[in-house]
């Protein structure tokens, strides 16, 4: 028995109805693609068909009893995500479609007038190891503002370098943002101290925690005030929630101070055609009809993970990750991208075989029912800085047991017999 | 059902509707407000004038207009009752006492000694969607004082 | 037996098992808040159940197994869309959070450099009767490019005000915006006549579809080429699907010859630290996970629509709202706004009742299982163009019945009674 | 399930990919294109050489450098076999035709007289996420044509 493990597992799995597919041969599914995207528990469908067939109508408008019920659903869901990340107020937790949505919230209202509005002469800095959702957004914000945008190197380690911190973080340095574990490399980065760093010099702090969320415990109000982030952000479909839904957290302070993103119904004080003044946070940046079912679907995830643990999710994700890293070890020609330190590390694995493309891998294990990833992940500039086109991706989750590794291993070996060195 | 309602739509309540009291935009007054529920369009334009007292500043007049309905009428009307002739400090605890009793979901027992007619507004705090017309005017009225106060502590 | 209702009516009531609910107080629901959101038949609820159980994945990015059945679904409900908005192309379909979103890419991606790039001196006309998402985004737009926000104005019985058409419309004039069918008034606007007259100026004519798509037939293709929009949105929530999705219709060559909205994952072709390119449409617009259970779940709503047929629930809402007209007339102090005709109107029916604030309104019928809304219904300046500041709204679909407009005929009545006037 | 592999991995394919034909970036040329696949990365820099044939332009020559998978790979490969020495008319219907057994979902059977090596990738349309991959090539090939030929027109 490996260490760490949750001692629940099997129960834990039962909990996944998808985990009992098989594919058409008829084979088991060993699905290690949950850093791309989570399975989901029969609880979160069950809060979501519940919703929709007894409770569904549209919130904060409606009056009547569906109405009350729906919106007490759906601000349960703001609750329970306040809860998740000891957001200092549930005011400050915004839903949005995705993490992306949120991440592009916040580089458009950058570019507004206001507070924070960026121009010629700030920078804004990210680093090389991002998604490409925290990066074209600040690439758009930066070329319509005429800022700058810069970013961190990576180390060969996969690490951030942060030898030049002190050119990149400046009093021009308006905005900082980065992820907090990297969906290719899975390299946790130090947050608190670049975060701190970045206070000092003035700048407002972005982090990604798309990746750490699902992880890491998170715990926003206990942090010191210098280190803890302005901003952060997440997506239900990563945390066994649904699609449909991302969450900004925001320092009170940093939303109140930025122009609206989206406008109409549900953002605004008063309209008239000349002129209109918005509602307090969260509302003002929630315009339309909110994500509701979602909200639901991602308050019984949330609660889901929070029963288990998330100390308890860390520890197994970790020993997963360690069996993982020891397992791909074996496999001759096979090298890993970033971090082998399994503590130092989330569960997202990125490798390359000598001699097989990325494609072919991943379409080998399909055909053993290993479901991985396989390509630049949305993280090209990390993948450029290793060299590398594209790569093949393992990820784990509370669900992943032991056996999966084996099963990916030995996919992996036959992948190298059957294609190109058989 | 006819009870459910009745819980909410107290006499009192009714009848404050109906006669709403310290009606009317009036002068002398510090500061002046306009207030909205962004759901209902619901709305109140609201002036105070504080005079100094023995301690501290005190409510002398609340003078307003509103648009909305029964709920928000009448507990803007009460609100008045309730705050003017009382010291700043004392009103104040009558708005916690107010808000508490609003946020408690049905649970908390009103205290007729503090709220008085206030008290007919226990059933609304049951109806989540009615909570904010019972707390527009009281949400006016505290941001207007709260602006006399800092505007006087700026002179 | 009234002329025109569905002749399966129980039947399709079957199908949507919220219908079955009662209140605390043990009575029927009588839902009249379709306008604000629609219910959801259970094949929309059991499609979602069913990608969510067996065929979860993220779509595009992920090769295997999951990934292949989750795009086709995804995909499946984007061929859905275009098929029932008889869209010339399904690459003009663009998945959004809603129809709120959808309006404010169009006038945000306005605001950035391209051909369609909004200054001063330019004009964007919009009418009184917009919902605030067909406002707010064009006054945020208008405000931040220096361009000028112009509309049409209303005539006392509730039609588009059309005596300036000349003045509003002319080579300053960029965009046209407005609403096919008022969420409030119920009025169905003279929509191809007023883009004929747009496209004559050159200007760019965006749809409101959001009350339309539920109830009227809806061709594209078949529509001439200068009466056809260039854009049309509408939102998934009121078509009997989820919350979570919206949907942006827009010619090829006018997305083609827009700029990015929001940037990141999905909507690139290649990134590099220094600069990125973009996919074609309609990825371009969809950046990270798109709505994926929620596509799954709309592509079912409307397969479930076309089923029952576009011009029977057209006939249904239109017998439905005229029987209702009826009921309301019958109601003394009871005043309609916007037109009284049933078959030059929508199923939204806004009124005011002498002495009677709304919200009260609303509350009394609550009580009796009738759901209306009460409020400004997300259209102030149409309010306050009628003097009022507030009204009730009742609104049917393809599921209200003759017995559910008697319930709220008799409410009404019990509601003065009651309330001021007993 | 190495039925079903092999059904995608014919040994054609293989041979493609391990001995690609007419592979690097070679002069003369009229157009070159860099495509890209933009979900898995998969990439190919293209150059078309058209020459003037008695019915019209002739390709003469088509040389890439690509980096992507077997599929990718291979159908690159077997593309320029397929172009290179018919005139343009004529590649563009084998084109044509290698769209259509693409895009047929595994329903279309292969013309091997039209297709030769390219009926290999018949069990590719099974798996439409691959169906990109056996696509890039031709599709950066149809681009360069065209934009030779549009580009001649302009002269
Ligand atoms: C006419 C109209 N436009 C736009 C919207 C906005 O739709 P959503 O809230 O789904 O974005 C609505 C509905 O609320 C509407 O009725
Ligand atoms: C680190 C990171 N950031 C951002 C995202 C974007 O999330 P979404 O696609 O849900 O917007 C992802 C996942 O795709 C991610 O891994």
């Amino acid at each position: 028995m490996i260490d760490g493990l949750l001692p629940d597992l099997e129960v834990v799995r039962k909990d996944f109805p998808i985990l009992t597919r098989t594919t058409p041969a008829g084979l088991p599914l060993v699905y290690l693609d949950s850093a791309n995207t989570s399975q989901k528990p029969q609880v979160v469908i069950d809060a979501m068909v519940d919703h929709l067939e007894r409770h569904n109508a549209n919130v904060a408008r409606a009056m009547h009893l569906l109405g009350a019920e729906a919106t007490e659903a759906f601000e349960g869901g703001r609750d329970r995500v306040a809860s998740f990340l000891g957001a200092p107020s549930r005011e400050e937790v915004v839903f949005t479609k995705n993490a992306s949505e949120a991440l592009n919230l916040l580089a458009n209202t950058f570019a507004w007038a206001g507070e924070h509005q960026l121009g010629p002469g700030d920078v804004v800095v990210t680093t090389e190891m991002e998604h490409h959702s925290n990066i074209v957004p600040w690439q758009l914000v930066t070329e319509r503002t005429g800022a700058e945008l810069r970013w961190f190197g990576l180390t060969d380690d996969g690490q951030l370098d942060l030898t030049n911190i002190d050119e990149l973080l400046t009093e021009h340095t308006k905005v900082v943002t980065l992820t907090w574990v990297s969906n290719m490399l899975g390299t946790i980065n130090p947050v608190a101290e670049i975060t701190r760093r970045a206070h000092e010099v003035g700048a407002v702090v972005v982090l990604d925690a798309s990746q750490a969320a699902p992880q890491l415990p998170i715990d926003l109000a206990a942090m010191p005030e210098a280190e803890r982030p302005d901003a952060l952000v997440f997506t239900g479909h990563k945390t066994v929630g649904p699609t449909g839904i991302g969450v900004l957290w925001g320092s009170r302070a940093l939303l109140e101070s930025l122009p609206p993103f989206l406008g109409g119904g549900e953002m605004i004080e008063t309209v008239t055609m000349e002129r209109s003044t918005y509602a307090g946070i969260p509302h003002k940046f929630e315009a339309g009809t909110p994500p509701i079912v979602e909200a639901v679907g991602l308050g019984a995830a949330l609660e889901y993970l929070d029963g288990i643990g998330m100390e308890a999710i860390q520890r197994h994700e970790q020993a997963i990750t360690g069996y993982a890293l020891e397992g791909l070890a074996t496999v001759p020609g096979l090298k890993v991208l970033g971090p082998t330190d399994a503590h130092a590390r989330g569960g997202a694995v990125s490798f390359e075989i000598d001699g097989v493309h990325p494609h072919d891998v991943a379409q080998v294990l399909d055909s053993r029912g290993v479901a991985v990833r396989a390509g630049h992940h949305c993280a090209k500039p990390a993948h450029a800085r290793f060299g590398v086109q594209s790569s093949s991706r393992m990820s784990s989750y509370l669900y992943t047991t032991p056996a999966d590794i084996d099963a990916l291993v030995e996919a992996l070996n036959y992948t190298r017999s059957y294609f190109t060195l058989g | 059902m006819s009870a459910e309602l009745d819980a909410l739509y107290q006499e009192i309540i009714l009848d404050h509707y109906k006669n709403p009291h310290h009606q009317g935009l009036r002068d002398p007054f510090e500061a002046e407000v306009h207030h909205v529920n962004p759901t209902c369009g619901d709305e109140v334009t609201l002036r105070v004038h504080l005079t100094d007292g023995p301690d501290g500043p005190v409510v002398d007049d609340v003078s307003y207009d509103a648009l909305g309905c029964s709920i928000s009428q009448a507990a803007t009307s009460v609100m008045t009752d309730l705050v003017i002739g009382k010291s700043v400090a004392e009103a104040m605890d009558v708005h916690a006492e107010f808000l508490t009793l609003m946020q408690g979901k049905g649970t908390v027992e009103p205290d007729e000694e503090v709220l008085e007619d206030g008290i007919a507004f226990a059933g609304v705090a049951k109806f989540p969607a009615r909570v904010k017309c019972a707390l527009l005017g009281w949400m006016a009225w505290k941001d207007a004082t709260t602006q006399t106060l800092t505007n006087g502590d700026d002179q």
